[in-house]
């Protein structure tokens, strides 16, 4: 078994040519998914600015990290049990920017939760990536569950989930990391670590430099690798997939990001960082990384780029549309869904 | 037909549902082995290791592993080695299960039957006697069931591993063997949310469940030999309550006596209290009265204390008597 | 005599007895930084880091820690960010802070606080909305205590942080701003255990708590325009229920209404009205009726949903109306 | 910081002369703790043989653990919150016989629970033991909140939690541990790894051999150590603790020991354990062992041994006759101590 040391060097070790194995093609796409996130999330920020939405939460900067991790599954095989900031994920994975303005704006059409919950509490029915709740980590117990039954059932199916470093202190996230070891299911534990939970740095939150050290007391792998570089995750989280499949059991992927915005629309980052301390970050923004990187090595064209670019405005433009106008919630079905058959109620 | 003990026919409904359905899976600490009070006993033995599955010590992950193996086509049947450790699972039954169905306006929903030993009168002191039922009686989205006879228990039992919704399936522990009752051998279910009426008298109505159901019969049919007569419904269904029943049967007699072995303040009888006092008002002939057990923690474990604590038909027949004669 | 609003009086309150007593320490998650109500806004720069910690972001570890230091001489001040995320200290709280005292006999025991702002109508959505204060007030050994007023908020939660029990001091955090009042600005506190009655009228009885309390003001004044006289009673304190007051007003009119925000079956009007139903039958004209929240899992978000779902004066008023005419 | 494999070596490299430094008085009084610990719960077994008590569980085969434990802290300054079957605890740190039976019985003299609690729910105020429920694990974060209070007022105290190492599963065991981490507190974490958690092997616990090995994930010192070594177990704990008084933060010590006894009265062993199993540890037993040092080394001497071991019979023989004829608890008494002021109750 490889420890989390080990295999951090390992996942970094790819330095030579950091984007063999994987297809033009799809590195293109990846490129396209990080930069229409991050529009999308754009879009949203303005919109919650002018009060066409009370309230909006995104996980600007950490895009090559849940982009990254998204392309390494079998979409429509895998299950996806993500988090908050992932609007990457529901992009890499298949949501489009339709759908997740229709969460934004709380419409009935949209698919994650058709108006009942506040944005970003992903889950597509669809896209086999389940509905989350507000409470951190408990989805990661689903996932290890999930796992379980694909295990069980002789399924071909990897689980990933992800959540932040701060999360990681919740009580079901040592349980869903236990659960996993002594049963080694296919579930990838991804940590996108972004230096913060809302005010409190990391060093509230735990005593370690990497949560990824954690996963050798759990029997399994653990990786560190820079969640600002796309192809890095990639190729860390489909090793780490490869090795689920094959039955080799989970794996923790920690991601060092930094989101570059503040943690919601609620919240003042002024309060408890740097200015200074942000500008380095978005000096290393992971979609400029990857821009140079595929300009530098000819797979982009500036030409393509912001061909590309073009159609991801119209793309966010008539998806607000769209969304701003579509249905709300009928009260009448509000009290649906609480179970199967709607009980007789108090007469 | 067959005489069942109440463990014997729980343990019957899950034979039967794991033969029946190969998606029925249990999971929970020392199932393998038959549970610490051999429930699960010999079901290891026919259906393998992977239907009867140990897990570690720790019920969160037992109720979110559940959560998650009913999304991906299971049914599970996770056991919680006694209700009072339900407690760290709090959260994902009551932010998970009972919301996820709600939260997807349908898109996804977990299916899974979680069965849990509950109740006091065996010297298990504090934290081995809980009624555990109301602390999720107010959360909709959960289905709770607490049975009395054995057949009920064989026949909710099946039903709450072929409900699409998660059910809290609690069993008074103090019951499993001193209950005995004939039970079916073939398939039969009883529809959760139905409460049984067990007998019909025209002096008073007693509401309960699990064990003090049992303890109402009883007292009820001393009462008979005095000349008052009891009507006494089983309540079974805890959430969602048969309010139509509940409200019929309080409109017969107009006297209303609910008993369960649980707290008073907040218990269910609360709930049944609040309902008919608002629906059969105008039937009413006397303030509605609740028996429970006393306003603290739980059951303490010095016999003289628990004595006190626990409900018994003596207690049960005065409180009616008073009633009856008010 | 100083106008404040219900978060100027929480904050005046910790700041007092932070510097009134030194035991008295605030821990919780973001709460140096001034937590995400800024509840806590100031009282770092004032107290230092020894009296104002964050915690990991892990519920039951700051209950639990909290239970730890009042054994050691330390009177903590939890916080749990949102109501709704208490659930996961659940364990922590029932089987721990609400057992300490009397599972020894009182030779144990942990005076602590715990402060987290629940309810709806900020578009919180399922999980920043919810009202908890249900599942805690069948637990005896907590203390429950969800005000209205801001005079109220600051006296009791002085009261909640010298109280020799564990408290759970809930806040709704809509009133956080929306509501003002005077608050005096030297020392006082107000009885843990108490209702108040807010006004007098001989046509019916509305008890309520927390912002219903304050929308049932509104109503009761409208009302008055149309000549429906109510008396209003505000719990203020959830467990253990100031029984008495309850009764008496419940005699006084004979009509009653309960209303709250929390969803219906199962929440504190139960016990409410079962508490009447038994000990002022005789008194009553009417059905005891409740106004709450619909039973479903919690508030959803989107705004039709969200009003669906809420409380206001004119739902208040309706429900008045209605029994007033019964 | 020592990782867990190091400090693991540390505490076995002792070899050559493992009782150093412990005084000789001390020495025989660790001995006699553990004979009476064991003459005890001999007696409680044939108690509830006899039907004369209802329950009984005990930690017969883990004396070494719990009485080294309990010598290496300051009584009566340090707090101690153990677990249900630290019989050996309890006498160690001052518990009497008659204490333990009054339990056993639910009298209402036990200094525990006063009839309250099953037994084995340890407690004592005057001991600085503090009392403990039946959930698992709980009470490892009141010992990490009892240690913050220690360190926020400035006391040189330091607070001992015990638990099983199937216990270790909870996700409250995570959090005391993350917590102690992140604020560098006097508490240490034991682990009694007995091997089972009731029928459940510790491969269906945790996907790892040692428990140990997590402490690094929390950013402090893990060892692994001989449980039925007592001297082992003494040093290890006595040099953890001493780093905890210094302020050099948390520590967790595993023990390997093993019940020889069923989890409990009402368990039965045979189901799921061999004899042989069983057997080849009863060769093993601590006692034993720390008798045959003890007699080697010339500290004890078999006339010594003797006269303690009847005075031992005497005591036990006393503690059954008080504790049976002690009151048991009033019925009147017990709407008691909800609240420190008794509400109203219903009318
Ligand atoms: C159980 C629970 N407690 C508190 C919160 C409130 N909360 C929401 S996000 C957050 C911080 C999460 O930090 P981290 O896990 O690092 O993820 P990040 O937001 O940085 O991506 C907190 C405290 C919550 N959602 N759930
Ligand atoms: C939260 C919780 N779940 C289940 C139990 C039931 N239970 C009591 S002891 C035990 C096994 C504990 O094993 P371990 O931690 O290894 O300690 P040991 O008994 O072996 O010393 C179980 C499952 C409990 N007491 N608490
Ligand atoms: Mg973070
Ligand atoms: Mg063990």
């Amino acid at each position: 078994m490889a420890t989390a040391r080990e295999s951090a060097r390992r996942s970094t070790k790819q330095g030579a040519e950091p984007h063999v194995g994987i297809p033009n093609d799809q590195l293109l796409k990846m490129y396209r998914d990080m930069v229409l996130t991050r529009r999308v999330t754009d879009r949203m920020i303005a919109l919650q600015r002018q009060g066409r939405v009370a309230f909006f939460i995104s996980g600007q900067g950490q895009e090559a990290t849940q982009v990254g991790v998204t392309h390494a599954i079998k979409r429509g095989t895998d299950w996806v049990f993500p988090y908050y900031r992932d609007q990457g994920v529901c992009i890499a994975l298949g949501m489009t920017a339709r759908e997740l303005m229709l969460d934004l704006f709380g419409k009935a059409e949209g698919p994650c939760s058709h108006g009942r919950q506040m944005p970003s509490h992903f889950g597509h029915a669809a896209l086999r990536m389940v509905s989350g709740s507000s409470p951190v980590a408990t989805q990661t117990l689903h996932a290890v569950g999930c796992a379980l039954a694909a295990k069980l059932r002789g399924l071909p199916e990897v689980c990933i989930t992800s959540l932040g470093e701060g999360s990681t202190g919740q009580g079901d996230f040592h349980e869903a990391m236990n659960f996993a070891g002594v049963h080694k299911l296919p579930v990838i534990f991804i940590v996108e670590n972004n230096g913060y939970a809302i005010s409190q740095p990391q060093s509230k939150e735990m005593a370690v430099k990497d949560v990824a050290d954690r996963a050798a007391g759990y029997g399994f792998r653990g990786s560190v690798v820079d969640g600002n570089d796309i192809m890095a995750v990639y190729q860390t989280t489909r090793w780490a997939v490869e090795e689920a499949r094959r039955g080799h059991g989970p794996s923790l992927v920690e991601c060092k990001t930094y989101r570059i915005v503040p943690h919601s629309s609620s919240d003042d980052d002024r309060r408890y960082r740097t200015r200074k301390e942000v500008e380095e970050w978005v000096k290393r923004d992971p979609i400029d990384r990857f821009q140079k990187y595929l300009l530098g090595a000819g797979i982009l064209s500036e030409e393509t780029d912001e061909q590309m670019r073009a159609g991801i405005e119209e793309e966010v433009t008539d998806a607000v549309r769209y969304a701003e106008q579509a249905a709300d919630p009928d009260p009448a079905e509000a009290l649906k869904h609480v179970y199967a058959h709607q009980p007789t109620g108090f007469p | 037909m067959p005489v069942r003990s109440v463990l014997e026919a729980i343990r019957d409904a899950l034979r039967e549902e794991m033969a029946d359905d190969e998606r029925v899976f249990i999971l929970g600490e020392d199932v393998e082995e038959g549970g610490v009070f051999r429930a699960t006993d010999g079901l290891l033995e026919k259906f393998g290791a992977e239907r009867v599955m140990d897990t570690p010590l720790a019920e969160s992950s037992i109720i979110g592993v559940a959560i998650g193996a009913s999304l991906n086509g299971l049914l599970p049947v996770a056991e919680i080695q006694f209700a009072d450790f339900i407690l760290p699972a709090v959260n994902q039954l009551i932010s998970e299960a009972a919301k996820l169905r709600y939260r997807s306006a349908g898109d996804f929903t977990c299916p899974m039957t979680v069965r849990s030993p509950y109740g006091g009168g065996i010297r298990g002191g504090l934290y081995h006697s809980q009624c555990v039922e109301a602390l999720f009686a107010h959360v909709p989205g959960l289905k709770i069931v607490c049975p009395s006879t054995p057949y009920d228990y064989k026949g909710l039992l099946k039903a709450a591993i072929r409900d699409p919704d998660p059910v809290l399936f609690f069993e008074h522990k103090k019951t499993y063997h001193l209950l005995r009752g004939e039970v079916p051998d073939r398939d039969f279910t009883v529809p959760i949310g139905k409460a049984e009426v067990r007998r019909r008298g025209d002096d008073l109505t007693v509401f309960s469940y699990g064990l003090a159901a049992h303890y109402t019969m009883e007292a009820a049919e001393r009462l008979s030999g005095e000349g008052i007569q009891a009507t006494v419904v089983d309540l079974r269904t805890i959430q969602p309550l048969d309010r139509a029943t509940i409200i019929d049967e309080a409109k017969a007699t107009g006297k209303i006596l609910i008993v369960h072995e649980d707290n008073l303040t907040g218990g269910v009888g609360a709930e049944i209290a609040a309902t008919i006092a608002q629906a059969a008002f105008e039937y009413l002939d006397a303030p509605i009265m609740r028996l429970a057990g006393p306003d603290v923690p739980a059951v303490p474990y010095a016999q003289a204390l628990e004595d006190w604590y626990m409900l018994n038909t003596d207690k049960i027949a005065d409180a009616m008597r008073r009633l009856a004669a008010y």
